[in-house]
């Protein structure tokens, strides 16, 4: 654990861009699917990044893991770039960065028990005697609240919970120093999400690891982190404290996820949006939310918003409105929110 | 099946079948002369009738009804040679033989045949080479093969002619029976676009012309009935490609075909169980042996040869693939050669105790002999050479069976790789020069590529081809059977070939001693 | 007697039994949400009762419609009623579009067949239909293939559908559960509007108690192929009967407040081949007590409206709250 | 649409090309055809002379080039046999070959999708069990073994048809049936498991919900969308009757490319080998592009890219 | 992968193990199955114990006694089947035939999948170039009917068992290249696959531990319905003469040269095309039983 003082994660102007072949010979669009994204993380903290689908915040989960490499901008870890992927020192950098995935029945193999599958960090990096890793399995799985003769199941023969719980004792056996969880609740029950949730923020008081909690969900998202952002094509368009954000979202983008909200008891008027989300190949100039905002105004359409803080109380977000930079098309007549 | 009675199949059954076979059943007995199908194997291996490029014993099938020579053989009696396009020849000395020519013969174009026409078709032009026209390299090649001494030809009239030749050549005149001197117009032959395209479609003057020929599926032939002999007695011949045994007796048996060829000694039964059917042929003058190469290391040694031979059981072959229907020749001869058959040369004895004693001798160690067998090329050969195979490993030779595709694999690699392999031997003249020292002679395929050689047998071999006493002839080829039969053997000769034919029971019709089919007027009544 | 009135229905796919037992009635112009999670049955009570279940499940029970039971109707009488009377609409909207055929064309099939229109004015009425569900550009899109259009647009197609048969009830099976949420609020909002002008009774399936409470007027709870607890939307929050519902809402992130650690429910659902004696909730529920590994509790009304299938639920005084349930008609359209 | 021909040509010319390269290599490394066109008895200088006829003295890449070079100018060669233009050798065996495989065609789509979709709609009925047993049997019997059967049953012992030969169109019936057989229990398997998969779609429930009535159901909604991966199957059954052709041809004597490839192979007539391989192969390569441009025909996804692009 | 290579007969063994156990343990079978399986237990059975069994060396023979009945036709026990045109016990051959088929529809089988899957394996993991280089490979196999490459292959190259072997391996080596490569961008992408390489794993240990096993199924079911081709193209090819060559001899080999005398002589023939036929069926009816139970997504 070198350069303790630093940030545990420090990701700068992120760009990523993937091709999209249309045929063989077919045009290819380049498209943006993160586009000039900056977050930190320290120790003990939980970043939650919140957006719909296609905003980019899985591909973000994957260049902060180094999973793959970003067009532009860096990711420091600990202090340390990061190295390409692929090569030993990525593949040693492992042990300390792991992920827990969507769909925990995807994420474990099927052929194998699930004691070998939360043994197999410690195989593949060679940590400890056979004898001592045996002992580290055993440890994890009470950890994450697994009963010992799970250990010799497979995963199909467990429960939705109980395998989401394997895959996080899977990415704790080496004793990581990040998490990364993309949606690791979006794919269960109800009643087992609140497990999960519960899980994870017991571990991370437990080892102090620092977490990006990715997801749609923005109770979920509450529930867990200390910051959040949230991402619209690309880009994050608000960051704050949870509480701060969801009680007075200063972005419309972020007033209308808010306010979409299903909630029991909920009687409260709603923003809601019109349109799809844009195709993220062809993005809308200025900001690209302006075509579904309530409030766009010229300048919308053409100038790009800055993540930066907001004068009145500090909250960073990308929106010239909120800036006061330019004056709202019609007045929000809603912003209070439940 | 209950809705439809036996008889209403049997006359379904007989509607159809008079149907189908009516237009040729029916015409044998009008006025019109018939037609008839020969299913066969192949037409002709090169895919032209051009007897210089098709030397095969499936062209010679063929070449007789739509081509002449200038002398013909007796195919189905003695093998004699014969008046065809020549009335008459005779000799002048060693080296020259005059011919007179028959008058009033027409080609199928219409044109008159001169001396001026056999001069061409035994001319540069068609096989030499150095003429007017482009000759491929191959039919040089056979041409030079089949007259070895050939010089020219005179034309003394219209209708006489005088061939010179640059040696000796005892068999001169039997030379002039070969298929590759089959007569050609001219005129035909000069109007063609290239050697080629002449060789699909030659001009002559058989009995039948070439209608349509549709490479390896169909050859029709129609009646010329401009013909010096008067009209044939067949309106049309078709041979139809049909490769499959199986299919060609099918074919016979459901009415589409009055001939099948090429019909195994054992289909001869099956075939015959039906009474409207008859199998015709027996032995033709045919040889099947199997050769050894001699740059061999294990087959260098002699004694490995005469234990390859002694262990040979042509009776069995005979008597059990052939059900007895062909024969084993004394050597590599036939009778028909008159005095310079050997009456009494005897075919190494099959004695497997005698094999092995030999090959003790020679100290043969299990050493590993390939043996290269094309599959079914001669009839029965794949048995054959499985029943060879099993009767050489019982005395102790270690044969390796290589089944492959075609000749050329056959004469692949090096002398390693090549043992032994399967051939045939075909004599049409009654002396042994020109089979014998054609093929294992300096100037044959076996001598040239080193597989066979012998010096004493190649002196002899000229000798025969040169000398003129007869007697001193016979001495010479006494020794050379003795020679490369028992003492050096170059093969071993299993059984003359037989040539089975299946035919309509009501045809009247007289297979060849060869694979001749002779659709002339003398052979055919119905 | 209500519009339709699901009497003792039971489903069967060989040994395993996916419907226990369904008693569920809808009036008209009610709208009523189906919750439970995965396997709970939700979605198989109404293909059941419709006839799309295949030819494997044994169906059992009775569904009345207006009176009549159509449940194993020949086709001849079933027909009618599909579309007809009762639509529906699936989860995944892109997969319940035919892809080879036109939008247009996958509406008008249902005008044809249901109010007999063809040709243009089969064509007018779909433009129709398409602006009624917020399809924008409708004249152009009516030739468009499923694929052309996103989730969202295609559930509106799946939605115009569905009301081209002029249906007095919509069972709208999971219908934003593929959506984003700015997506699933468009859907919702428009379902609550369609009712409100239409007049047509709803039926929403759906996990997600949060969608249902704010669109219906009356909730059931399923668990294990049984209804376990049914009120009217409010109640069910204020005064949740059934510990499995307590459990549901325990276990949902509060938006506002401190910060609790959730109420998770231990456990899981239970297999259809392997259902446990008893209240199937039994081996997760933290109430349970021998009682409840043998007897298979009865639905016991606790107010008016409201009844919760547990031995320990406890009967209340209604109007306690002031939170009543017309929530759903108190939608205000703030941004159009 | 054309972005996508265009990229299928493209994968098209590198199959013909890679086909081209796989033809030369295997019949030029393998053997020496001289001495298989001039026999076992051929003198050496005949061979030699052979060689430089057909240039087979040049260096390899050599006469890789100019054989690239022929066949982009249309000239294949001539055939070693009988020195007629390999094109003309080939083309003129064609109209047989087509006279077999497009009626064995037209049976097998005419007998397999019928019986394959009868069958799924009927699923384990009596019906379904007997296609399904058809359709497996189809592909366990050898098509030659059954070739000679029909012959026996339909030449031999009835007498009905001719058994060999190409002299009428009675000729062509057992060929066909036989090519006929094979295909189209083929076809019917997989028709019956395309149908059976559309049937388990989610649309076809939607379509039912709306209250269609089942045959509607099944003629406007399902068989649409099963035709789209039989159409695929389609695709391989055209490499299947080529293949068919081969032997059929060989057992019932018909004059078609298959017996020519047979005979030239065994002949190792190298020109006409090399033009009957590349012939079927860009009859393969058109074939296969047909077959993904129907694809795109019957299902509006494929063009949609191009569509949504054009938005 | 090591050990199907390296025991043929094992493969099919722990199949049909894998098989026997899921009926032993009450998943209902249907009867053809059961005879299917039942059938090719046999025929391995006989393919393992040949020498042991076979009441003659297979080459072994009697010319006084060519062409004898089978037992069925009023024949002596001697050659239950009848005897052949070299007066060869019909059913020694037909025992060592199965040997040798078998052998080879194996050999071929296990050729094709390790090629295949290899391939697939390289473009998935490569993608680029290489993907493309195989991709125009796959292409290639599919625009040349296989029968017709066999032929050119064969006549050209002469024939040998190896040779034989290879070439039919080659025979549907493109469709396991794209399951295999299929498969492993899809597990690659979002799946197992994904998460173990994010652990750091090295590809070895990806595609061999993890990907291979996953796919097995999958591949197992696709062997299935390659195996009867191979029998299948064994035949036709031997029928057209180019298969395996005398002195061995094979299933297909034997109705090879047993169709002359179809009418004569028909048990020659008969005998092993009841055998191949039937071997087809039951691997197909195998084959496709088992794609409905382990593999539904396969089309």
């Amino acid at each position: 654990m070198s350069g303790g003082t630093a940030e545990l994660l420090e990701a700068r102007d992120l760009a990523r861009s993937y091709m999209m072949h249309r045929g063989f010979l077919g045009r290819t669009t380049q498209v943006r699917a993160v586009d000039g994204v900056s977050l930190s993380l320290s120790r003990g903290e939980t970043l939650g990044l919140v957006g719909e689908s296609g905003c980019g915040k899985s591909t973000t989960a994957r260049l902060v893991l180094g999973i793959e490499p970003p067009d532009e901008g860096a990711v420091t870890f600990d202090g340390t770039a990061m190295p390409r992927s692929g090569t030993s020192n990525w593949a040693a950098l492992r042990r300390r960065m792991q992920m827990v995935y969507q769909d925990p029945l995807q994420a474990l193999d099927k052929r194998l028990t699930i004691g070998a599958q939360v043994a197999e960090p410690l195989d593949i990096h060679r940590i400890g005697t056979s004898a001592e890793r045996r002992e580290r399995v055993a440890a994890v799985m009470a950890e994450v609240g697994l009963q010992p003769h799970h250990a010799a199941r497979h995963p199909q023969s467990l429960s939705g919970g109980q395998r989401q719980r394997a895959v996080i004792a899977r990415a704790l056996v080496t004793n990581p120093d990040l998490l990364v969880c993309d949606e690791p609740i979006s794919a269960l029950d109800v009643s087992i999400q609140a497990l999960v949730l519960n899980l994870l923020m017991d571990l991370q008081e437990r080892s102090g690891m620092g977490m990006l909690f990715v997801s749609h969900d923005l109770r979920a998202v509450r529930q867990i982190s200390h910051r959040v952002a949230v991402m619209y094509l690309g880009r994050i368009v608000e960051e704050g404290e949870p509480d701060a954000v969801l009680q007075d979202p200063a972005h419309p983008y972020a007033q209308a996820l808010v306010s979409a909200i299903p909630h029991p008891g909920k009687t409260a008027a709603r923003v809601i949006l019109q349109g799809d989300p844009p195709n993220p190949a062809n993005r809308p100039s200025g900001c690209a939310f302006h075509p579904r905002c309530p409030v766009a105004t010229a300048t919308c359409r053409t100038e790009v918003p800055v993540l930066k803080p907001r004068r009145s109380d500090g909250r960073r977000v990308a929106c010239h409105v909120a800036h006061g930079e330019a004056a709202p098309a019609r007045a929000p007549t809603m912003l209070e929110t439940c | 099946m209950t809705g439809i009675t036996r008889r209403h199949l049997l006359s379904v059954s007989a509607a159809s079948t008079a149907a189908f076979a009516m237009p040729r059943f029916a015409s044998a007995q009008s006025t019109e002369r018939p037609a008839v199908t020969v299913a066969v194997q192949r037409i002709s291996n090169s895919n032209t009738l051009e007897m210089l490029t098709e030397q095969s014993n499936v062209g010679t099938r063929i070449y007789t009804s739509y081509a002449e020579t200038l002398i013909g053989n007796n195919w189905i009696g003695d093998m004699s040679l014969q008046p065809q396009l020549a009335t008459s020849w005779k000799r002048v000395d060693d080296q020259t033989v005059d011919v007179d020519l028959r008058e009033g013969v027409k080609f199928h174009n219409g044109d008159v045949m001169t001396a001026e026409d056999v001069a061409f078709s035994y001319g540069p032009d068609r096989m030499w080479g150095g003429g007017t026209v482009e000759v491929p390299e191959n039919v040089k090649v056979v041409a030079r093969q089949a007259l070895p001494a050939f010089e020219r030809i005179e034309v003394l009239g219209p209708h006489k002619i005088r061939l010179h030749n640059s040696s000796i050549d005892p068999v001169l005149e039997g030379r002039l029976s070969g298929s590759i001197g089959m007569i050609v117009s001219k005129r035909a032959f000069m109007e063609a676009k290239s050697w080629m395209d002449w060789a699909r479609r030659p001009i002559t003057t058989g009995p039948y012309a070439i209608t349509e020929y549709k490479p390896d599926s169909v050859l029709t032939l129609s009646a010329f009935d401009d013909h010096w002999e008067g009209r044939p007695p067949l309106r049309q011949v078709r041979f139809v490609e049909t490769p499959e045994t199986a299919s060609r007796i099918n074919l016979l048996r459901s009415g589409g075909a009055d001939f099948a060829c090429d019909i195994p000694p054992d289909q001869i039964a099956t075939v015959e169980a039906d009474k409207r059917f008859k199998v015709v042929g027996g032995p033709i003058n045919n040889t099947r042996y199997t050769v050894f190469n001699k740059s061999h290391p294990v087959l260098a040694n002699p004694l490995v040869r005469q234990a390859l031979t002694h262990s040979v059981d042509r009776n069995l072959i005979v008597e059990s693939l052939w059900s007895g229907r062909t024969e084993v020749p004394r050597g590599l001869q036939w009778s028909f050669y008159g005095d310079f058959y050997i009456a009494d040369h005897e075919n190494p004895a099959y004695d497997p105790d005698k094999a092995r004693a030999l090959l003790r001798k020679a100290g043969y160690n299990g050493e590993p002999i390939p043996y290269r067998v094309l599959n079914d090329y001669y009839t029965a050969q794949t048995a054959t050479a499985q029943i060879n195979t099993e009767n050489w490993r019982a005395v102790g030779l270690n044969i390796k069976l290589q089944m492959v595709e075609n000749w050329g694999q056959i004469s692949e690699g090096g002398p390693e790789t090549r043992g032994i392999h399967d051939w045939s031997a075909a004599a049409s003249l009654p002396d042994p020069y020109v089979q014998m020292s054609g093929s294992w002679g300096p100037l044959g395929s076996p001598w040239k590529s080193n597989q066979w050689r012998n010096e004493e047998f190649g002196k002899l071999s000229q000798e025969l081809g040169s000398s003129t006493d007869k007697t001193r002839r016979i001495a010479v080829w006494r020794r050379m059977l003795q020679i490369i039969e028992i003492e050096d053997p170059a093969y071993v000769v299993l059984h003359r070939n037989a040539s089975f034919t299946a035919k309509r029971a009501d045809i009247k019709w007289t297979p060849a001693q060869s694979f001749v089919m002779d659709f002339r007027r003398h052979n055919w009544s119905a | 007697m209500a519009f339709v009135e699901i009497e003792n229905l039971s489903v069967a796919f060989g040994r395993s039994m996916a419907l226990r037992g369904i008693n569920l009635s809808v009036e008209r112009g009610e709208a009523v949400g189906l919750v439970g999670e995965s396997g709970c049955g939700k979605s198989v009570t109404w293909l059941a009762a419709l006839g799309l279940l295949p030819a494997s499940a044994t169906v059992r029970g009775s569904v009345w419609l207006d009176g009549k039971d159509i449940l194993g109707a020949p086709k001849a009488r079933l027909e009618p009623v599909r579309g007809g009377r009762i639509a529906m609409i699936f989860q995944d909207p892109a997969a319940s579009l035919n892809p080879v055929h036109r939008i247009g064309r996958q509406i008008g099939e249902a005008l044809t067949l249901h109010r007999g229109m063809t040709g243009e004015r089969a064509k007018a009425e779909v433009i129709r239909l398409m602006d009624q569900v917020g399809i924008p550009d409708a004249r152009n899109r009516i030739n468009a293939y499923p694929h052309e259009l996103s989730g969202g647009q295609n559930q509106r197609v799946m939605i115009a559908m569905a009301l081209a048969g002029e249906p007095e009830l919509l069972v709208a099976d999971e219908p934003t559960t593929a959506l984003d949420v700015t997506i699933q609020a468009q859907i919702l909002d428009l379902l609550t509007t369609l009712r409100r002008d239409t007049g047509m009774a709803m039926v929403l399936i759906s996990h997600d108690l949060g969608v249902v409470s704010e669109t219906c007027s009356r909730i059931a709870v399923m668990y294990a192929g049984r209804i376990v607890e049914e009120a009217p939307s409010g109640q069910i929050f204020s005064h949740p009967g059934h510990p499995y519902t307590r459990g549901l809402l325990g276990s949902l992130p509060p938006l506002t407040g401190p910060r609790r650690r959730l109420v998770a429910i231990p456990g899981s659902v239970p297999e259809a081949a392997r259902m446990p004696s008893g209240c199937a909730f039994a081996p997760r529920c933290d109430l349970s007590t021998e009682l409840c590994a043998q007897v298979d509790p009865a639905p016991l009304p606790l107010a008016d409206d409201h009844s919760a299938a547990c031995v320990f639920a406890k009967p209340y005084q209604r109007n306690v709250h002031p939170v009543a349930g017309e929530g759903a008609f108190a939608r205000e359209r703030v941004l159009q | 649409m054309l972005q996508y021909l265009l990229s299928r040509l493209l994968r098209a010319a590198v199959s013909i090309v890679m086909v081209v390269t796989f033809v030369f290599v295997v019949l030029r490394m393998s053997g020496d055809p001289a001495t298989v066109i001039m026999g076992a008895d051929a003198p050496p200088e005949a061979i030699d002379a052979f060689r430089k006829a057909w240039g087979l003295d040049q260096p390899l890449w050599v006469q890789y080039f100019a054989f690239f070079e022929a066949v982009f100018s249309g000239e294949l060669g001539r055939s070693m046999r009988d020195g007629r233009d390999v094109v003309a050798v080939v083309l003129e065996r064609v109209p047989s070959t087509l006279a077999l495989t497009i009626p064995a065609f037209f049976v097998n789509i005419a007998v397999g999708i019928p019986a394959g979709v009868y069958a799924a709609l009927h699923r384990n009925s009596l019906i379904d069990r007997c296609v399904m047993v058809m359709a497996v049997t189809g592909f366990a019997v050898p098509s030659f073994i059954l070739a000679m059967l029909l012959v026996l049953i339909f030449s031999v012992t009835l007498g009905w048809l001719p058994s060999a030969g190409q002299d009428s169109w009675r000729n062509a019936i057992l060929p066909i049936a036989t090519m006929g057989f094979g295909g189209a229990a083929l076809l019917a398997r997989f028709t019956r498991s395309a149908m059976l998969e559309v049937l388990g779609q989610s649309y076809i429930r939607t379509a039912s919900a709306k209250g269609l009535p089942w045959s509607a159901v099944v003629w406007r909604h399902a068989l649409q969308n099963a035709a789209i991966p039989t159409i695929t199957i389609i695709g391989f059954m055209l490499g299947g009757l080529v293949a068919g052709a081969v032997v059929v041809e060989s057992v019932f004597s018909w004059p078609g490319v298959g017996r020519l490839l047979v005979v030239s192979v065994a002949n190792r007539d190298l020109a006409v080998v090399q033009a009957v391989v590349l012939m079927i192969a860009m009859t393969m390569v058109a074939a296969n592009m047909v077959v993904d441009v129907l694809y795109g025909l019957v299902d509006p996804r494929m063009q949609g890219q191009a569509r949504a692009a054009r938005r | 992968m090591v050990d199907a290579t390296s025991s043929p007969a094992g493969t099919g063994g722990s199949l049909i193990t894998r098989l026997l156990s899921r009926f032993a343990t009450g998943n209902r079978m249907p009867l053809l199955i059961v005879i299917a399986i039942l059938w090719l237990v046999l025929m391995l059975a006989i393919a393992v114990s040949a020498d042991l069994i076979s009441p003659y060396r297979f080459t072994q023979m009697d010319l006084r006694n060519r062409l004898s009945l089978p037992v069925f036709m009023g024949g002596s026990w001697r050659h239950v089947l009848g005897t052949d045109e070299l007066g060869r016990d019909v059913l020694s051959r037909l025992i060592t035939s199965i040997r040798m088929s078998l052998l080879i529809a194996f050999g071929a089988t296990i050729i094709g999948a390790v090629i295949g899957v290899t391939l697939g394996f390289v473009a998935a993991h490569f993608r680029g170039i290489v993907e493309q280089a195989v991709l125009a490979l796959v292409d290639f196999s599919a625009a040349i009917p296989f029968l017709v490459l066999a032929l050119a292959v064969l006549a050209f190259f002469g024939n040998s068992l190896v040779l034989f072997v290879c070439l039919l391996g080659f025979h549907a080596w493109e469709r396991y290249a794209r399951i295999a490569r299929g498969l492993a961008i899809s597990g690659k992408t979002h799946g197992y696959a994904a998460a173990v390489h994010q652990l750091g794993a090295s590809p070895w240990r990806l595609y061999g531990r993890h990907i291979l096993p996953n796919i097995a199924s999958t591949l197992i079911v696709s062997m299935t319905l390659a195996f009867p081709e191979i029998i299948l193209l064994e035949s036709g090819l031997s029928f057209l003469g180019l298969g395996i060559q005398p002195p061995d001899t094979s299933l297909g080999n034997m109705v090879g040269f047993g169709r002359e005398y179809l009418s004569s002589a028909p048990w020659i023939m008969l005998a092993p095309a009841f055998v191949i036929t039937v071997t087809a069926l039951c691997v197909s009816l195998l084959g496709d039983w088992l794609r409905d139970r382990l593999d539904p997504t396969l089309s």
